[in-house]
Parts: structure tokens; C-alpha cells; sequence
């Protein structure tokens, strides 16, 4: 094991598929004499030569549809979206290109591509560049989506995604990129699909994906000084989505507080709470919390970006409303 | 070309009768409600499919187009059976019923679709294009789109990419004229698209679309230099005989345009010239309609006689390895009943 | 009251405000000359003009993007997207300029412009041409969102939709243009945000928008039948959500289910029925079922379309799995 | 323009000076972070806004730009306070503190933003043009965007759409060389970025953007064309001083690159004409700087002693009439205990 940021395990991820596989090419704006906006590909024109690391213009329509070509005859691309705000632009290309191309083709093609990139709030940034964008992929059949949390799983599920013979979307979290963890010497792939348990807990589950999963655990450790007993559940995958992992947690609790730094309307959030609503209908003591973003473009100003947020306050109150601890129901 | 290459006027002249009958056919069976949905057939634009398709090496090359498709897909040599079938929805198509008249696909004979967004073709065959050079195979992209795609981004996009990055692309605007009702002219600031190749520094030619010959020469240019590295944007100036799809009233133009196109018909001005250099022969010109006419009977055939995708390939390929379903797709309450649980 | 079709009753709501306010023009691929590919803007060319009903290029992005900067200076572009499905390419301009533009201001453009054509599976049209995209739009702040189902309810959230100092997505449904159903003679407005409740019933709840509101009608009949009396939602306007008509319902019947056409994970319908589920935890006796389109893209094959889509069957079989009248929970 | 027109020079100057100078304060007080996230400086390429400014009629004509958009808003008039405010995330900036550097807006003054996605400010000009067209103001339209955008497919879209309809659009592309780390030349097929007017028969201009008499000049043309229903696209072709944005290490470009076009400053080229036409004057240009350095400074005394924007107000700026959020966001959970239930 060392320690490694997360971005420094996306980019180990890229390195060993990129010296394992020669279809691997990574495009992109500023991938390559730039080492990536977020240095997410440093080192790797160096490496690996301008063939397979490419600086694109900004034409994220373009160079996405580019890749989504490259895969139906064999490579691999890695496309590298600076931001996934930016990818709005490039949507058509993944929902009706790499999403559809197989099934409409009657299964002639694979599209073994890659599209990743951060998502969701960083600082300072307003509305435009401050959003957190998992539904509009996790919605598509066709894709794979997955949102790791820490630099293992940043690393083991980017050389999944890479080697999945389906498209796969990436959400990185800007505000993980330094983020050091754990992860292990020895190559590893972290399978696409799998939910990870972080805590066991009887009292209630709390889930989420990406950078809240980090608020999960300091809202675990707040609730265990009050003698709360969370289960924190990591999703990784949006789609698939691990249900069994998490069904099985809320049978142990009876108790869900579900977070999602999106807006709330037709999100993943409300997504899984409801899944776990339907589903877990005869285990749940309460009422599925769901924690969201509020309902607004995200402002400049730095104390009301982060109002706007779920915060460990945020989910600590939620939770404890699932356990009927503060807030009376109904 | 040599224009005494008889075997290449009989071939050419072979590929666009087929592409007439089988559309004239697939119109009639779309009137008998065997076909359904949208059918935008090709006739009157035969010549550019057909003499860009000769001069493609299909061992390497690839094609790509919008969901005007079916001619292309014949001139890649994929068989009217199974173009046909995919028409009726079933199984036996070429995308087992899955994609209908605009996603025709065969990956073996390297025809890559059958789009039904207009443009988007133009970025996957850049991305095409992008392998062939990766991998040299030097190979070529040809890439079709109509005269109403031009204008989106996704192929200014993608023209820059390939120039930039020196992609083997052959770029084909087929401007039949009109995008749906709109003619081209009231949509377009320019009225010869090939110069719209000088924003990316690329070389643009107009050629007469009508003309197959003239066509072939052109795209065997065009790929000679993308196969060097060098993109170029053709603009095939032609004509769409029949209504958008099926159900166009075309109050948009008058009978009399269509009658005056249909004078410099593309099989007509062939044989025009297939006489002028002495390689006319009635017998085999009529041997030869008989064949296409026989080949689409067979095709018509085939697609009525072949069975119906069963209901569970609707859960088909969607992935490539164990398919999963968000839920409550994937439990037993939101199938129907019966047949879906297979 | 006349009969009007869906299509004409929108074409009323289009002349009418044309009529009373010369900053109302409509912009669309083959909307003019062509009377718009459904005919929805039929005659409006001849009564308009050149200068206020214009047909566009094939550009989705730029011809969105356009009909933005003329609602920042005061025009009330009405912009028609051929289908849905093509406003994946405009998506940009609606999230990240329509939306945006008053709050990233600070609040000082009002941007009030309508963005409408048809959403949904139509029939024998392969995976890019089908597709509900409702979800893309109810996600995000800052825009409106309706999906009428009747006649009455397309010509009067129209006209509010055109009048509203905000922007609004209309979802109509292509499979309804030809619908015909009772609508008022004299001018008259259907407010954005208001459900409605189209039968009243004690046993559970069916709620949907759009089309599938026809199918809830037909299951509502079917169950009656077997002496179920269903109460049937329609949504009407997705953003704002009436959540207290909805919730009103479910206090009466104690079970629902929720319809959607689209994909289920980050789906409108998957958020109701969450809100569902959660607001009324203590008022139902079960799970809440959410009937949605299989998760695949559409197939060209008639049967297979069919089967992937909601159906009065699927319905009929989830109310009664809400009543625990075949399938045995648990 | 007349050359011996003093007040146009010392106008010119003013403007100029006053971008640099509260560019430079930004920078500063970016690093003393006072400010945050992106902050796009303008130093270099204040010749583009000033000149084109110059020829505007803010009375009837807007403007838009991208991101790096300070020097822009200056040269509409927004007050310095206003955008120190702003960029200070205040209540008092000019987008209440929600918009901060990359959306500065000022509704009277017809700036119309600062937008941070690469190009999406092009199709919404020509929106803009579009209504000043309908609504027969004779005003037109600016819109800047930068070396990178112009690839961008909303460019040409606009581009198009400008020129069928006529629209009172003047584009000016201002090419200060990088798209961050990216030189101009590597993603682009053409080396003058005016000749992709062709494709929109438009006009096309290449205009020397650090000399802001010549700017001035293009920009005249052009607004007097687009007037009439005849949209240009200029290349201003300039240079950005500092990093793309704060935390750009630059290693992408030399130092003496940079030095090499300092050469050329803008303000040091419009005093050397001043001087050439007998029209400087020490001490003028003196009181010019110290004003400069006195409204920047107003600005940030300004800024620092401006409110923060209460929480409920991001509740606000949502919608026109009565807001609505989607639950839970309206639900009294959602949101922080205190401060946020106002
Ligand atoms: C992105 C997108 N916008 C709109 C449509 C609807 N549509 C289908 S074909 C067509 C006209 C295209 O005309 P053109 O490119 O000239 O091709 P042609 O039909 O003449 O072959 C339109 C607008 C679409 N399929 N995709
Ligand atoms: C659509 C989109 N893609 C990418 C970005 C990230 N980005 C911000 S500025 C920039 C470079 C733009 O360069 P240019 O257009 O030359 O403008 P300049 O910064 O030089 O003024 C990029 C890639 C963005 N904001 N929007
Ligand atoms: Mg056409
Ligand atoms: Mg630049």
C-alpha cells in the first residue's frame, strides 16, 4: 500500500492501461503538453508520444463523437472532458451515438470508450461551472456510469471502465483530486457494479456517491459521539446500480438518509431513495431522508456555494430525523 | 477512369439500377404497411453512392451516413435481403430489427451506419478516420451528409479535427437541395459548399452529383490525398426524386423541378455515355434490370418470410457482456406478462 | 366548448399570443413554410409573416442559443425543436444560458422564452428518434417544465408558458397530435404548477403526465371493472410539482403508482415516486410502484416498441400489486 | 477617425489605462484571496475592448464576451466599484455576488455577460442582434470570444444564422494567441482566422488588436455594415500577458515571448501616435494614471467594505414571480438551522 492522491491514482490507472494496451489513446483539451487541466494525464505525452495523447480544440461535440468513431474499429479512446459542465455540449454524442450504437446495430458493434472528467461543485466557480451532472448519465441505458470516492477505487474502476467493452462515464470529484488514501502496490481493478460498506451500523445507512461520500463519514463519526450507530455505503457505480449491497444495509438499519450533491428533481438521490423506499417498504422504520443540493444555479459568493451544499450538518440532521431523534414526524 | 473499362460502366450502372428498384420496392412496401416509421429513400442521388462506393477499397475503407441509407448500404455490398428484412423489423435484418430503415449497419463489409441525428455522423468518421491513421492501415473514411447538415456544428467540429490531425477523410455534402421542405439556398450563406473546405485549410470540389463518372473521379482523388493525410470536402451536387420520407405532401416544390431533374437522371446520362463510347448492349442492360428486380423480389421474400425478433431480444444488445437493468425494468412486474418472460 | 386536436389546440395558443403580443416569434426547423413538421404552427406564416416565423437551419444549438439572446432584450421567442430527441444538441444553451441568465445576473434579465416540440416514443423509429427526455429538464432550476396530455391543457399551459417571464419547456407528445378533446371557445389560461385530478377514487393513486395519462384513464376503467376505483393524477407541469394535489390523492387511497415512459434510474417518475414515499410514509398501506419504459433504447420492431413501453396491462398489474390483489408482497 | 481629435485619444487612453490598472489590482487582491476561483485577466489585449468600444453607440448596441470579460465591462462603463464588488462575491457587485469574474452583467448598460462556456456567447448575440433587427432599433450587436471558441460548433452556427438573416452582428474573435496552455496554431487549420468568413460569405477583417486606432477603425466598418444587415467577423489578433487564469504556471510559453510582445503594448503603441500627432501631454497622462489608481483603488475600498450577500439570497434571482424549489430543497431540512431560514 502507499499513498497516493486521487489524482495521482487516476493517472497511475491511465499509465498502466496505456503501457498494458495500444488501443488506449487519451484526448482531450489540454491533455497533453498541458498535463490535463487538473494534471489528471501528467507525464503521459512523455511516455506515451502525441499519437496517443492528444491536445483537442474546444469542440467537445466533435472530439467526443471523434472518439465514440475510434472505438467502433478497436481503440480505446479516453476522453477527457475538462469539466463535465462542459460535456452538455457533447451529450448527443454519448446518449445517441455510444450509447445506441450497439443496440441498434444489432449488437455488431462494441464502443469501448471512456469519458471522464470532474463533476460537481468546486469553489468560487458560479453556476456554470459548479454542477453535479451524474443523472444525465446515470439515466441512459447503454452506458456504464461509476463515481469514485477515494484514490483506489479512482484507480481500480478507471482501469475497468478503460477495459469494458461498453461505454463508461467517469465522475471524478475536482475537490478529491488531492485527496490522499490507500492504495495498494500490487496492480488491482476495482470491478464496475459494486457498492463498498464503510462502516457497519445498525442504527441507520447513509449513502451516497463521489465527494459527499466524504461528508458521510464525518456525519457517521459525528452520530456515533451521540451513540448512533451508522452504516455508510460508498455506491461507486450509478449504473449498474449495487442494490443488493445497499438493500442489505438498510434491512440492518430500518433506517436510510440518502446524498446527492445534484439538484434534487429527477436525480440519482431521489433515484435510490426511492428504490429503497419500494423496495425496503416492509424494513424501513422512517421515512427515506434524502439530502440534496438546493434547488438553485450555484452562486459565486463562497458562503452561499456552500449553503447550497449537503454538509455534514446537513446529513447529521437528516439522519437524526430517520431516527425520530430530533424532529418529530409527520 | 478509363472510360472504356466496360466491366466498370456495366458495375456502375448495376449498383444504381439496384438502388432504383429497391427503393422503388421498399415505397411500395412501406404503401402496404410493411415498412413503417420513416423511409427517406434515395432515388435520383444514385450516382454519388454509387460512384464514390467504386472508388473505395472496401478491404480497408470505411463508409458512413445519415439515415438516407439504403443505397449506401447496397453500394457496400450488403445484400437487399438483409437491408430488406431490417426494413420489416425482423430478425433476419441486418440489425435484427432493431434499427429500421435509418440504422442500417454491417460491420464485415465496413458500413458503419445509418444516423439518425443530423451530423453526427460527421465526428464518429473523423473518429474512423483517427484509427485508420493510428493504426495505418491506410485506409480511408468516407462520410455522407446532406446539404442540411452542413450547417451544424458537429461538422465544422469535425473538419477541423481532421485537418489538424490529418485525418484520411473524405467528406461527401450530398446537396439534394432540399433538407426536408427547406431548400438549400434559403438556409446557407454560401451557394457552393465546397468552399466552405477554405476554413480548414482543406481543398473543397463541386462536382456534378448526377454524374457517376464524374462522382468516381472525384472521389478517387479525394481519397488518393486522404489516404496521404489529406481531407477533402466534395460537394455532390444531385436530386431527391421522391418526398423526404413517406409522408411529404411536397407542397414545397413543383412538379415541374422533379421532371427536370429527372432528365438528367443518373442512370440516363450513364448510359448515355456507356452508348456514346460504344458499350451499349440492350441484352445485358436488360438482363441486368431483370437481375436487380429479381434480387429485391427475393429480398421482399426473405423479409416476409423471416420471423419476427422475439420479444425477449429487446433486452439484447444493450451491453456486451451480463446485461443489467435499472430498476423496476428488471423485475418480473414491468414486463408484460407472457412472452417477454422468456 | 369545441373539439380540437391536441396539434390545433397548441396552434391556438400559438395564434392567440401572436395575436395579442408582437414580441411573440417563432423560430424552427421547417415551422414556416413547411407549417412545421406536425403542422403545429400550420397557417402561421401567412398570418405572421416572414419576420416572425422563421425556419432555421438544421443548427439545434445555435438557433436555441439565438432564441436566448432575443428573450434577454425583450422578444418572447417561441422555439420549436423538431423533436426532443435533437434538443440533446441544444441542451447547453437551456441549462447553461436560459436557466442561468436571471441568477448569474444577480437578477437582471428576465429571459422569457418557451422551447417546445414533441418528446416520447413515437412509432418505428429505432433508438434516436424515440426517446422521453423529460427528465433532462425537470432536473434543473431556473427553467419551468409541462407536459400536457389533453387538448385543453396544451392550448392553455402554452399560452402561459409563452407569458411567463421564465423560461419553459414544453414536453408534447407526438402520439397525441392527432387527439382530439373539449376546448373552451372563449380565451382562457392553464396555470403552470397545478395537477389535475381527472377521477376521483378511494383505492389508489395513478399518476402520470403526458401521454401515459391515457393509460392511466384506460387501467382507472379496467379496474373498475374489477371494483378498484382509482384516483387518476395528471402532473401537468413537472417544475413546479404539485406536490399537495398529489399528496391529497394519497392520503385518500393509501397506495399509488407512478407512470413514466421514460428510462426509470433518474427519472421524473422515479422522483415522485420518492416524494411519494417519503411525504407519505405514514399514509401508505403499500410500496409505492413506479411503472416506467423497459431500461433499453427503443427498438425499431413494432411488438418490441410496444413491450418496452408502459402499457395499460403493466399499469393495471402494479395497482394491483399496490392493492395486494395478485402478487403477494415480500 | 480624425487623428487630431485629442479627446478620442485621451478617451482611448483612459479606458486602456484603467483595464490595466484594475487588472492588476484584481491580481493583487486575487492573491491576497480576497478573491476566488477563476479570474481571466484582460492585460494585453485591452486595444480590442477599448477600439471597439469606441465605435459602439451604447445607446443601441449591446455587447457580449466570454469569461475574461473585466475589460469588456470597463469599457461599456460599469463602474469599477461594481465589479470589484462582484469579483469580491458582495452584494453590491454587479450580479449581486452570484456571478462573480466570469459573469459580470449590467442590464442598463447593455453588457449582457461574462458567460463561461467556450462559445455558447455566439448564438446568444446573434439573439440579441436578432431582436434589435425585429425591433428596428439600428443598433447591432459585439460579440468577443477567443482563439479557442471559434472552433467551437456554436460559432459557426451564429455565423450562418447571422448571415441569412441579415443580423446586425459584428464577431470579433480576439486571437490573443493561447487557449490556455494551447497555442492558437496547433488547433487550428488556418492561419488568419478572418478567412473563415468565407464559409458564411461574410466579410472577413485580420486586424492588429494591439493598436487601438486600428481596432477603432475595423470597428467602424463593421458596425456601419452590420447596421445594414451585413455581419462581419474580425480577428483582432493580440496578446495575454498574464496566465490564462491565476494558477496558470505558463510553461507552455517563454518569458522573452512574452517580454516580445510587451513591446507592442497597446497603451505604449497609442501614446506613440499620440506623440507622433503632437497630441501628448505629460502631465494629462499623469492625472490619467493617478485616476485610474484612484477609481481602482474607490473600487476596492468599495468592495472590502460591501456586505456579503445574505443566505436567503440564494434563494433568490431563480425565477421572475413567487420562487418554487423542488423538495427537499423547500423543505426546512434541507437547509442550514440558522442563518439560511430568514
Ligand atoms: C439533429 C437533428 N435535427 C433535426 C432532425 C430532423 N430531420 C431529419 S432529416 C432532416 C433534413 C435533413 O436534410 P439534409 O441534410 O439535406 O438531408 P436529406 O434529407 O436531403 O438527405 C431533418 C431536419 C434530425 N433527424 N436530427
Ligand atoms: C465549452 C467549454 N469548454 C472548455 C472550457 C474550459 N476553458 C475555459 S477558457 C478555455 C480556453 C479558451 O481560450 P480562448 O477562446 O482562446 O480564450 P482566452 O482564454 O484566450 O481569452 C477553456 C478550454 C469552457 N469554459 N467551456
Ligand atoms: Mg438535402
Ligand atoms: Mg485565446
Amino acid at each position: 500500500m502507499s499513498q497516493l492522491s486521487y489524482r495521482d491514482a487516476l493517472n497511475r490507472a491511465l499509465d498502466e492501461e496505456m503501457a498494458r494496451d495500444d488501443a488506449v489513446v487519451l484526448l482531450g483539451e489540454e491533455v497533453a503538453e498541458y498535463d490535463g487541466a487538473y494534471k489528471v494525464t501528467r507525464g503521459l505525452l512523455g511516455k506515451y508520444g502525441a499519437e496517443r495523447v492528444l491536445d483537442t480544440p474546444i469542440t467537445e461535440l466533435g472530439f467526443t463523437g471523434l472518439g465514440v468513431g475510434a472505438a467502433m474499429v478497436g481503440l480505446k479512446p479516453v476522453v477527457e472532458w475538462m469539466t463535465h459542465n462542459f460535456a452538455l455540449l457533447a451529450l448527443d454524442q454519448v446518449v445517441n451515438e455510444a450509447a445506441k450504437t450497439r443496440h441498434m446495430s444489432g449488437g455488431q458493434f462494441n464502443v469501448p470508450i471512456v469519458f471522464r472528467g470532474p463533476n460537481g461543485p468546486a469553489e468560487y466557480l458560479s453556476s456554470q461551472h459548479s454542477q453535479a451532472l451524474a443523472s444525465y448519465w446515470a439515466h441512459v441505458p447503454g452506458i456504464k456510469v461509476v463515481a469514485p470516492a477515494f484514490p483506489a477505487d479512482a484507480c481500480g474502476l478507471l482501469k475497468s471502465a478503460i477495459r469494458d467493452p461498453d461505454p463508461v462515464v467517469v465522475l471524478e470529484a475536482e475537490m478529491l483530486y488531492g485527496f490522499k488514501g490507500e492504495v495498494p502496490d500490487e496492480e488491482f481493478l476495482v470491478p464496475i457494479g459494486q457498492a463498498a460498506v464503510l462502516k457497519s451500523g445498525r442504527d441507520v445507512t447513509l449513502v451516497s456517491f463521489g465527494k459527499p461520500v466524504h461528508l458521510l463519514l464525518q456525519a457517521a463519526a459525528e452520530l456515533a459521539q451521540e451513540g448512533v450507530d451508522a452504516d455508510v455505503i460508498d455506491l461507486r457505480s450509478l449504473r449498474p446500480l449495487d442494490e443488493t449491497t445497499l438493500m442489505a444495509s438498510v434491512a440492518r438499519t430500518g433506517r436510510a438518509v440518502v446524498v446527492d450533491e445534484s439538484w434534487p428533481a429527477a436525480s440519482v438521490g431521489a433515484y435510490v431513495a426511492h428504490r429503497i423506499a419500494t423496495e425496503g417498504f416492509d424494513l424501513l422504520d422512517a421515512p427515506v431522508e434524502f439530502v440534496s443540493s438546493e434547488d438553485v444555479p450555484m452562486p459565486y459568493n463562497h458562503a452561499l456555494e456552500l449553503a447550497v451544499q449537503p454538509s455534514v450538518r446537513k446529513i447529521v440532521a437528516a439522519a437524526k430525523k430517520a431516527l425520530y431523534l430530533e424532529v418529530p414526524h409527520g | 477512369m478509363n472510360p472504356s473499362d466496360a466491366d466498370l460502366f456495366w458495375k456502375l450502372r448495376a449498383d444504381m439500377v439496384l438502388m432504383r428498384v429497391f427503393e422503388e420496392k421498399a415505397g411500395q412496401m412501406y404503401g402496404l404497411r410493411k415498412i413503417g416509421g420513416f423511409c427517406h429513400l434515395y432515388n435520383g442521388q444514385e450516382a454519388v453512392a454509387a460512384g464514390v462506393a467504386s472508388a473505395m477499397d472496401y478491404s480497408k475503407d470505411y463508409v458512413l451516413t445519415g439515415y438516407r441509407d439504403h443505397g449506401h448500404a447496397l453500394a457496400a455490398g450488403m445484400e437487399p435481403k438483409t437491408i430488406m428484412a431490417e426494413l420489416y423489423g425482423k430478425i433476419t435484418g441486418c440489425s435484427r430489427g432493431k434499427g429500421g430503415s435509418m440504422h442500417l449497419f454491417d460491420a464485415q463489409r465496413h458500413f458503419l451506419g445509418g444516423n439518425g441525428i443530423v451530423g453526427a455522423q460527421i465526428p464518429v468518421a473523423a473518429g474512423v478516420a483517427f484509427a485508420q491513421k493510428y493504426r495505418k492501415t491506410g485506409g480511408a473514411t468516407v462520410v455522407f451528409f446532406g446539404d442540411g447538415a452542413i450547417h451544424q456544428g458537429a461538422f465544422h467540429e469535425a473538419m477541423n479535427l481532421a485537418k489538424i490531425w490529418k485525418l484520411p477523410l473524405v467528406s461527401v455534402c450530398e446537396n439534394n437541395q432540399w433538407g426536408m421542405g427547406t431548400s438549400w439556398k434559403r438556409v446557407s450563406s454560401v451557394d457552393d459548399f465546397s468552399v466552405m473546405a477554405t476554413s480548414y485549410g482543406m481543398r473543397g470540389e463541386l462536382v456534378d452529383g448526377m454524374d457517376v463518372l464524374e462522382v468516381r473521379a472525384a472521389a478517387l482523388r479525394a481519397l488518393a490525398e486522404a489516404r496521404e493525410g489529406r481531407p477533402v470536402l466534395i460537394e455532390a451536387r444531385t436530386y431527391r426524386y421522391k418526398g423526404h420520407s413517406m409522408s411529404d405532401p411536397q407542397k414545397y416544390r413543383t412538379r415541374d423541378e422533379v421532371e427536370e431533374y429527372k432528365k438528367q437522371d443518373p442512370i440516363l446520362i450513364l448510359e448515355h455515355r456507356m452508348k456514346e463510347a460504344g458499350r451499349w448492349d440492350d441484352a445485358k442492360a436488360e438482363a441486368q434490370d431483370r437481375a436487380a428486380e429479381e434480387a429485391t423480389k427475393e429480398a421482399v421474400d426473405f423479409a416476409e418470410n423471416s420471423a419476427a425478433p422475439a420479444l425477449h431480444t429487446l433486452y439484447e444488445d444493450v451491453y456486451a457482456g451480463e446485461p443489467f437493468f435499472m430498476a423496476p425494468s428488471a423485475t418480473p412486474l414491468n414486463k408484460e406478462p407472457s412472452p417477454c418472460r422468456s
